[in-house]
């Protein structure tokens, strides 16, 4: 059963996204949301781990969330994908299972 | 075949009524008779940190409540190896018996349950 | 498919119920049920009305929800009555905003068997 | 010295609001003064009284300790209206446990301005 | 002489009402005519981005809010240059005018204070 | 005016130990509260940082929350000191500012 992780936690102040990272299995996806989506940033302290976990997970990054805050497509890595909420439902239903990260 | 359900524990102890809902929710699930597993990842493992005396810190102890966990019929207590070493703890000094877990078994061990839930 | 979803924090406090909240409309619009909404935790929090309407004031929009598409949001009871949402003999309606009640974790677990997918928001 | 205590955390969910009555307990036996509890964010919950008495029932603490020191216990009247414990004309005193009143911003303002010591438990 | 109160914000938007409540403070403490100072550390930084819009994701615009501090009299908005630099983030586009100090002047800032509020 | 700093959230997952100790000015006191207390621990990721921070700072543990949290005494760095509520309130009258970290 593969997992849907959603992390809600910046990653400038904790180490939820790398902790999720280290316990994601592989076709996995991990969706960044609320406070979150400051982990789709690149050239950041952790932006190396989230590229280098992009191989093996489906990263994605919740869109509505990342326009809130204001955040700019050119900044962010550029192997993740952005959805919407239509497009959370469609994560959930593909992964069987879910985990939150806080 | 009933669903496995797996109880992910990732905060400290000692959050007001968090730990005592934490634990409510897991028992509610072994009472139905279904297999109920409990990993604790990161600071969970500080829940099973052997002489926590609260009583001077004007807060209720927690820990009996948590060693009911074996009374009533979770089947599986897990640990991540890497969480305990990073904090110096051993299994083995731990308030209950638990199956120790190498992180890099953690994603196959969660993908074995029908039902994961978070739960601080 | 079948969703039961957990609602764990209070509107006051984090984003987290108002995500919960969208991901329920755009679940209820791409045609998947709604089994159960469980509030857990200050969760429970959601099914205060606060005294003014305004800004954060998700209750009411939980509230369009439930009605709109018939859904079951359920307070857990000890939650509930730990943050004074509850009389000691369980329901005490007159505190909830309409569309919520009270119920239990059994509840919760219930809907879980019956449910494709459990999905919380908020730890 | 004169202190001024702001409690930010419900006692429901974080561990802060234990801190800064422990906080008040020593300040006391130690002949300070308490000037004003200023009860904010979640902080007003612990204004709550939960319908069981149990294990997190820092309020029956609270009240006890205003009750013996005589200290005033006020929460903002605009966090605890967004929390359903205050009605919008303002005091609704049936809700809050004892010893706790409803007030605003400024009278924590002119504590400060009074006091020697500032101190919050809980963001 | 009046007291000088500084405001340390190192949390980001979005956290339903804390954000209103943290500036309902501040306002509060300058509608008194009292030397008011904000510092921005951190993921506080982030309250500053320009070109916010929570709309689709169902939140309301802080933004304007927080403009409002230039209105009222608070004294000095300040931010840390480190904070911003680990984000990318450039002073001049910032939503606020803001007075940027260095990491390593921050201490010597803070102490000038009569009264200091963490707010998130 | 010097500043007492209180740290109340695990360094094992946030930053805000570290990011204290940066704004700490000579003379200012970090207390590590409730879960802040694990900052007190030797031989772990952020230890270093912390005993050379003791140098210039009065960096001081609450021995109630580390009492709560089954910590054994010899864990801990040596360079720190620990108090109860009255030492925190000795602390409180020794500093006239003070800072939240969360």
């Amino acid at each position: 059963m593969s997992v849907l992780h959603l992390v809600n936690t910046s990653p400038f102040e904790t180490v939820a996204l790398i902790r999720c990272l280290e316990r994601a299995g592989e076709g996995d996806a991990v969706l960044l949301l609320e406070n979150g989506v400051y982990g789709a940033l690149s050239g950041c302290g952790f932006s190396a781990k989230v590229a280098a976990a992009a191989g093996s997970l489906d990263i994605v990054v919740l869109e509505p969330d990342l326009e809130a805050r204001g955040l700019d497509r050119a900044r962010l890595l550029q192997s993740l994908r952005l959805v919407g909420y239509s497009g959370f439902v469609e994560l959930a239903v593909r992964h069987p299972l879910s985990l939150s990260w806080t | 075949m009933p669903k496995r359900f797996v109880f992910v524990v990732r905060q400290p102890p000692y959050s007001g009524a968090r730990n005592a809902e934490m634990l409510d929710q897991i028992l509610a699930a072994a009472a139905f008779d279904l297999a109920v597993d409990v990993l604790f990842l990161d600071d969970g493992v500080w829940h099973l940190q052997s002489g926590q005396s609260p009583q001077n810190a004007g807060l209720r102890r927690f820990a009996p409540m948590l060693q009911t966990l074996e009374l009533y019929d979770v089947r599986e207590i897990a640990v991540e190896a890497e969480s305990l070493e990073e904090r110096a703890l051993a299994a083995e000094k731990l308030i209950l018996p638990v199956r120790c877990l190498a992180r890099i078994d953690i994603p196959d061990w969660i993908a074995g349950h029908e039902i994961a839930v978070s739960c601080g | 498919m079948k969703f039961v979803i957990q609602i764990n924090a209070s509107p006051r406090e984090a984003q987290a119920a108002n995500t919960g909240y969208q991901f329920i409309k755009a679940a209820l619009a791409n045609g998947h049920d709604i089994l159960l909404v469980f509030f857990y935790y200050d969760g429970v929090c959601n099914a205060q009305v606060p005294a003014f309407a305004g800004e954060d004031d998700l209750s009411a929009h939980w509230c369009a929800l439930a009605r709109a598409h018939a859904l079951d949001f359920v307070l857990c009871v000890s939650a509930a009555q730990r943050r004074g949402l509850a009389s000691c003999e369980g329901a005490d309606d007159r505190r909830l905003a309409p569309g919520f009640r009270i119920g239990g974790l059994g509840q919760w677990v219930d809907a879980c068997l019956k449910a494709d997918r459990i999905l919380a928001f908020g730890v």
